[in-house]
């Protein structure tokens, strides 16, 4: 699974995350979602490292990020 | 890489949930939809910042554990539906009245947190004695204010908050000073009153300046919740239609001009020294 | 202490009966004729743990009143006419949203300034809509001390239950007067019916309550309005009113709060010069008891309305019994009183 | 009985305060009483009036177009009021202070030294108000003077037994005031 | 140039015919739906070397334009119906101080925030007192967009000549609406009469002015509200008018604004059935055609009162007609527009 | 002999006249009634200093030469009569709305003198939004503000601007500032706006403090005639009647208590740097 | 003559400027013609439609129940306005971007390629409103073609000559878009 | 004549004059005006200098203050 998920039915194609993303691993799809915008998508999710740079700039609350972590080490991110 | 996110900085922290994966790794979802967010899909325009204050207030109910114990408050303006998008009590209130109301509720129920979310036109415009006397009071209450410096919703009218020279739909040669007089600034004009225990203004404009405001916000909360007084957070929000402008540009151009007529910053913080009532 | 005889001030009486009545919160900004409404309640509120929070302006204290009673309390707000006039917005959002809450006016001489005498020039603004848009509030109009302090109860009540602002319309004779009532410092606490709608943080509840007289699709505001429409019909069975020596009455004079003192004063001074005159009194401006009126005129030579004002509740009148009797005014404005004697020549003038 | 009355004086001469033991004495006896300050922007200084009505019956109007009874308390509440009088009414004239006479002679006109009487009776000349009470009571009898004594020790319980004392003293003079029916030389 | 046929928005014409009818300030805050009247004007007016000021409010814009009428200007407003409630206390201040000037509200659906659709609810608050006292504004209702740019004009003449506030009753449709309109962008300046008693500066006149509302003594705040109650009677003779197809009908449908639109075209449709339908059009909602009504009435089997609204001109219907004529309603609430075709239905329901 | 008054201060020169004398010296009036003053009585309560401040505006606009091209308005508060005492045209606002008719007035006739009297109910209280607005609009009005701590008119109750501690008859046991706040300090609050050109603050307690007053009432009445801005005077003024003191204790208390937390001074003069639009 | 038409489309496809060129045509015949736009909250983005009644007449309602004509550039359009065409009227849809076919049979149903053709004509499919104007001329015929290119010629006036020119083409290729009517087929 | 002149009749018997007069010169009277006050009188017009500190305090503008002066000399004062 990719590190950063897009909701494309709730992307407003803004832009904002594609010009946040420090990877350049975000680009705006040419199709059009249910509301006519065109929305962006994890181009090249091998450059992702789920920094969530562009879910904190998403306006919509569009984008849900993830993150690897051990098995044992379940809970390492909460003293992250 | 840079500022990589933290937990405490906003990740939301309760709602982490492991995923399962196929390797070694689990992937925990460490950035989601707050639980005090509704599902609802914001009616806001593409880049438009009130989307981006609504989630990081909805995360800190989530993270203060307030969802069943707030009242929120709306005002009229673009952000008038924004009843829809929390799962906390809310209320509408008449424009640019949300600290009176506020004020009934918080008065009513001492132990509820009570926010207000107001645009520039609803505080800073017909809302000006309102915010003001909340503050002189000393209203434990939490103001989220939203500074797009226009009148969103009506169709881009010229706000107080327009800087000289904008051009909108009632200054269409750009702001004069001389018939409409000099942006107002909220936090500096309400630095002088007493009952203020909190009181900043952030550009919501990256990722670092996201999490500026997070801070910002907890302590905004805590004027309230350790009864100090009336907290505020104004942040420097775009309006790409109304500017006319890309979200991208929209939000260069608050960082290369607006924040120059409205500097960031904190401007009062009684929680940093003793705490009195 | 059960309820005493006291020599009362109205407004002194209407401040207790607030309390009696079960005010949560009081949100006001001074103004004469009413000022020891705040005065005594800024002393006795807070002294019994509740709030009483002097605004910063009329348009404050009905958005306070809004959000107090938003949250489930009984809240109240008191002025005087051009006070009132500021809370136009505001009492429209309240009736919009459904929310209980209680208006008083003790009105005076108007319109503008005006002067701080008393006065009924208020009767369109409080029963047909100063405010925007179709909505109603229950209009009470006291026409003793005794009821002064009763009334508060009673309009919370009828709030309540209607989910609706209510309105007590007084002046400022019926403010400042002294009178023997009944009056309790310690009224047991009235029974508050539960109000699960109200945004007091959801504490365990289900779903999240919404406050909001926002209804963008016109279909949707279309039902909402037929909803409290609806509601405004189902009110008529709160009608009150009251009546004195209208039997026998060739001429019926209708009044309501202090123009219905004189009147009732000038129906007797008639009597003694051998017409025969009757009051009916409404006591409910909103919903008003245009069938009781028209059913009491149906034997009655002529109706003479008395009021305060230029004609107001005279249309009112004229509506309820739709030309079957000739309606008759009588009115001061100004702040002026008209004596007994003034309005008994009406009723001669009006028998002939 | 419908007694319809008017008390006025300077602000500070307690006017007020008469009417209010008219109404609380009317209370006590069980009759009805409205008791009606005039109010406006002359708020502070200047004159005070009331109008106190007293009836058996239920009371409409708490205002008259003329009354059974005026009291002045000083020159400016005579030349307001004293045509407000009924003829065949009364007519109560603070003498210590009003250098004049009515010019009513179709009512019933007493001159009382209010202000005298209540120095030399309370060693201060504030009572005088409860003087011309006394006075008033003697003449037009609408209460028991009882009914009035509880009254006055009902207004003035939180000042303490001295000052009811002197209120009783005072009303009490006021009751032998006056001796003989007066009425008016032009 | 002379005046031209153009297709023009309702808003834009009323700010036009603002101009034209020689508007020097407009002080308001923007509200839908008639955000195009301070957009249009903000450019038109400081071009002309005339005021616009965007105030911070309604309560500030209506006590902006008292300062510039009493200054012997002539100013306006403009908004929409929860911000005309905010200016109610100004209201009934201008109208008592007696300053001309012009009002407009462009109706939305309420109560409270309600709508941005087209409504006409706010009739009563027009027209009986949303402020506090006896007072009347002179009341215009266009129902065209000839109107609209035509009435600004009126309504300053009559403001000007009666000394009194006047109100231009439109709704969203008319605002939002485009029609052909015969419009000048340079009409020539309006007679406009001396106005001596203007706060202006005395400038060597021998007495000063004084505008004010207070009249404290009660005696003469009654004759000043006589002296205004005399005004507004002498003001009927600027009753206006208009009837559609009425001499023959049996049917008489009483509407006015853009409700008088969707009844002509229900009385189109009825005459198609076969039922005698005419329109009569209140022009001048204050002072209201009641002897207009009534006698064109005589003959008539039913009369149909039409309103965006859960019935408000209608009670003005009725107390014209005194129960002559039997009088039905037909409204519809919350920006929603009844279709020709559902007029003519309640018509075809009269008829019966 | 301390401060001998001197003609440039307040002396009103135009009408000082010669009077006879039997000996070799003229008697020449040197203080009389302005001419800009009617010969009304004031209304006001003995000590008030409504009065006081009445007679330095009628000064000033006879030392200005503006009795023919003045409009005042007057506030709703004990000064609500103040139309009878000028002899300038007068306009009498809706409480707390001065600010807005001043702004309605002088746009229409720029080159009109336009002032608005108003006291601390009417402009801090009700009319917070009125005067913050025309402030930062920098509307040419001059203000003279009468911060007396209470609402004289409607009996005494607590304004914005009471004392902590004072008893009105809202606030029998003293005012609390956990439930209403501390005093709203008028001048420090506008000082912030660009739109203010001058701002003063004086206590109305001696002739030399009267003296001051009328410089700081020039300069306010310069910012406007040199279109600089808005300018205002606020005076600490005694209410003996509602604060239950005598005249002569009033002062004393403004000058013991009430400058403690209303400290004099100029707080905005854009007069003294170059005189900016 | 009364013609009642709604235009329906997203805000952006000019479906408010159509109208308005429709009214204007009709004011420079000297015909009545009123246009109202829809007004709501969603005023940025999503859909947008305006109402056009022309007539001979005076126009009374700017609104009808059911109407001549519907002209639906998108599918929402469509799906929200077909059931007002009144039966026998007409309905026009702009097959480039509608996927979908009609469910009445009871009204005349036209399918314009309107983006193609504009594309194709002028190069831009933003043309595509007026070329959906020339196909409605072509098949209502309520105004004079010249009146409806004066119309477009006064629109575009500030544009310069150059887009009227388009425009006009536009207006050309959507007369001749339509050869044969076509009834829908469910 | 008198260098103060109290007009009598505007008078509220503040004392303010009574208080600020540097020469103690004035007093209030035993007599009450038509308003009812007591009005201050110059008491001592002999210690009086015409400095006009009772006619700045006085809020009624009740005092006028007149000045000695060389008969040639009228205009001094406004030079002063
Ligand atoms: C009493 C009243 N006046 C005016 C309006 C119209 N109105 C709605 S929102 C608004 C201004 C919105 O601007 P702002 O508060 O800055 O919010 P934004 O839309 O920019 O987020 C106005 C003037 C109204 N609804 N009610
Ligand atoms: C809309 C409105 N609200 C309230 C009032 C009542 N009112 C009259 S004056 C006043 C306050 C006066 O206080 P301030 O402005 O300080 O003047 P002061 O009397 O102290 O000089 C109030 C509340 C009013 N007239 N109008
Ligand atoms: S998580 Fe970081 S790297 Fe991955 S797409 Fe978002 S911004 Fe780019
Ligand atoms: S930031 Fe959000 S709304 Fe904007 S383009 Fe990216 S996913 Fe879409
Ligand atoms: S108009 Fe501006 S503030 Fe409103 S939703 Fe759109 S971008 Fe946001
Ligand atoms: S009440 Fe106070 S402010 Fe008013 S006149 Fe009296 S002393 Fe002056
Ligand atoms: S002028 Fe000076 S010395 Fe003379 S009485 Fe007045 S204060 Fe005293
Ligand atoms: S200061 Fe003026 S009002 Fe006061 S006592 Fe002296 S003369 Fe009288
Ligand atoms: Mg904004
Ligand atoms: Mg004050």
């Amino acid at each position: 699974m990719d590190l950063c998920q897009i909701h494309a039915d709730r992307c407003k194609g803004c832009e904002l995350c594609v010009q946040f993303c420090p990877k350049h691993a975000l680009e705006m799809s040419e199709e059009r979602n249910a509301a006519g915008y065109h929305p962006a998508v994890l181009a090249h999710p091998e450059l992702c490292n789920g920094c969530a740079m562009c879910a904190q700039m998403c306006p919509e609350t569009g984008i849900e990020i993830y993150r690897r972590q051990k098995r044992a080490r379940q809970d390492a991110v909460n003293q992250g | 890489m840079t500022t990589a996110m933290n937990s405490q900085d906003g990740m939301n922290k309760q709602n982490g949930g492991a995923v399962a994966s196929e390797d070694l790794v689990d992937l925990k979802c460490v950035f989601e939809r707050p639980k005090s967010l509704s599902d609802k899909p914001f009616h806001y325009c593409p880049g438009c910042s009130h989307g981006t204050y609504h989630r990081l207030i909805a995360e800190m109910i989530d993270e203060f554990g307030f969802m069943d114990n707030t009242v929120g408050i709306c005002p009229v303006g673009c952000a008038v539906f924004a009843y829809e998008y929390f799962e906390t009590d809310m209320i509408e209130a008449s424009h640019g009245r949300a600290p009176a109301v506020a004020t009934g509720v918080k008065r009513a129920l001492p132990d509820r947190f009570v926010f207000t979310y107001q645009g520039d036109g609803d505080l800073a415009s017909i809302g000006m004695g309102e915010i003001i006397h909340a503050a002189a009071r000393g209203e434990r209450i939490t103001v989220f204010f939203v500074n797009n410096g226009i009148f969103g919703m009506t169709g881009g009218q010229m706000a107080p908050t327009s800087l000289i020279g904008q051009r909108t739909t009632t200054s269409v040669q750009g702001r004069d000073p001389r018939t409409t007089g000099h942006p107002i600034k909220v936090c500096e004009l309400l630095s002088s009153l007493e009952g203020v225990a909190y009181l900043a203004r952030v550009a919501l404009t990256s990722p670092k300046n996201i999490n500026t405001c997070r801070k910002y916000m907890r302590k905004a909360i805590r004027a309230q919740t350790e009864d100090v007084g009336l907290g505020l957070v104004e942040v420097l929000s775009p309006c790409p239609v109304q500017w006319g402008m890309s979200p991208g540009d929209a939000l260069h151009h608050i960082e290369e001009d607006v924040v120059k007529e409205f500097p960031p910053g904190e401007f009062v913080d009684k929680l940093a020294g003793p705490v009195k009532a | 202490m059960p309820a005493k005889m006291q020599l009362t001030k109205g407004n002194e009486a209407l401040a207790m009966g607030a309390i009696a009545g079960g005010c949560d919160c009081f949100f006001g900004y001074p103004i004469t004729p009413q000022n020891e409404v705040p005065e005594v309640l800024s002393y006795e509120l807070p002294k019994r743990g509740r709030v009483f929070v002097q605004a910063e302006s009329e348009v404050a204290s009905i958005n306070m009143v809004y959000g107090a009673a938003a949250a489930g309390k009984r809240a109240m707000t008191s002025s005087s006419s051009p006070g009132v006039s500021l809370m136009m917005e505001g009492l429209s959002y309240i009736a919009c949203a459904e929310l209980p809450c209680l208006i008083v006016n003790v009105m005076r001489g108007g319109p503008g300034l005006g002067s701080i005498t008393p006065s009924q020039g208020d009767y369109f603004q409080a029963c047909k809509g100063g405010g925007h848009g179709d909505y109603h509030s229950i209009v009470l109009a006291p026409w003793n001390v005794q009821e002064m302090y009763e009334f508060p109860a009673l309009a919370f009540e009828l709030a309540d239950r209607y989910r609706c602002p209510a309105m007590l319309l007084a002046d400022g004779v019926l403010g400042a007067m002294m009178e023997p009532a009944e009056i309790s410092d310690d009224a047991p606490p009235p029974n508050v019916p539960e109000k699960p709608w109200a945004t007091n943080g959801r504490n365990g509840r289900a779903h999240k309550n919404v406050v909001n007289s926002l209804v963008i699709d016109p279909y949707g505001l279309r039902d909402h309005n037929l909803k409290l429409q609806a509601k405004y019909k189902a009110m008529e069975c709160e009608t009150r009113w009251d009546t004195r020596d209208v039997d026998d009455a060739e001429i019926l004079v209708v009044a309501y709060g202090i123009s219905a003192r004189l009147a009732l004063s000038g129906c007797k001074l008639a009597r003694k010069q051998g017409i025969k005159a009757g009051l009916l009194r409404p006591i409910t401006l909103f919903p008003f008891p245009s069938k009781q009126i028209a059913e009491c005129a149906t034997n009655k030579k002529r109706i003479l309305v008395v009021e305060l004002s230029a004609g107001q509740m005279v249309e009112d009148v004229r509506l309820a019994v739709n030309g079957k009797v000739p309606v008759d005014f009588y009115g001061e404005m100004g702040g002026v009183i008209p004596s007994p004697a003034e309005v008994c020549e009406k009723i001669v003038e009006a028998a002939r | 009985m419908l007694e319809e009355t008017i008390l006025a004086g300077f602000g500070g001469q307690g006017v007020l305060m008469m009417g209010k033991l008219l109404a609380q004495a009317a209370m006590e006896e069980g009759t009805s009483a409205t008791w009606l300050p005039s109010y406006g922007p002359e708020m502070r200084g200047g004159t005070a009036n009331c109008i106190v009505v007293l009836s058996d019956d239920e009371i409409g109007s708490p205002v008259s177009e003329k009354y059974d009874t005026v009291v002045a308390m000083n020159q400016p509440s005579l030349q307001k009021f004293e045509s407000k009088v009924r003829p065949g009414g009364t007519l109560l004239i603070n003498k210590s202070i009003v250098p004049i006479k009515t010019s009513r002679n179709d009512v019933n006109t007493y001159y009382v030294e209010a202000n005298d009487i209540a120095e030399s009776e309370c060693g201060t000349n504030r009572s005088a108000n409860v003087v011309m009470l006394g006075a008033l009571q003697s003449v037009r009898q609408k209460l028991k003077p009882d009914s009035i004594e509880k009254a006055i020790a009902h207004a003035f319980e939180s000042k303490g037994q001295n000052v009811i004392d002197a209120n009783l003293k005072a009303f009490a003079a006021g009751m032998n005031a006056i001796d003989a029916r007066e009425t008016a030389t032009p």
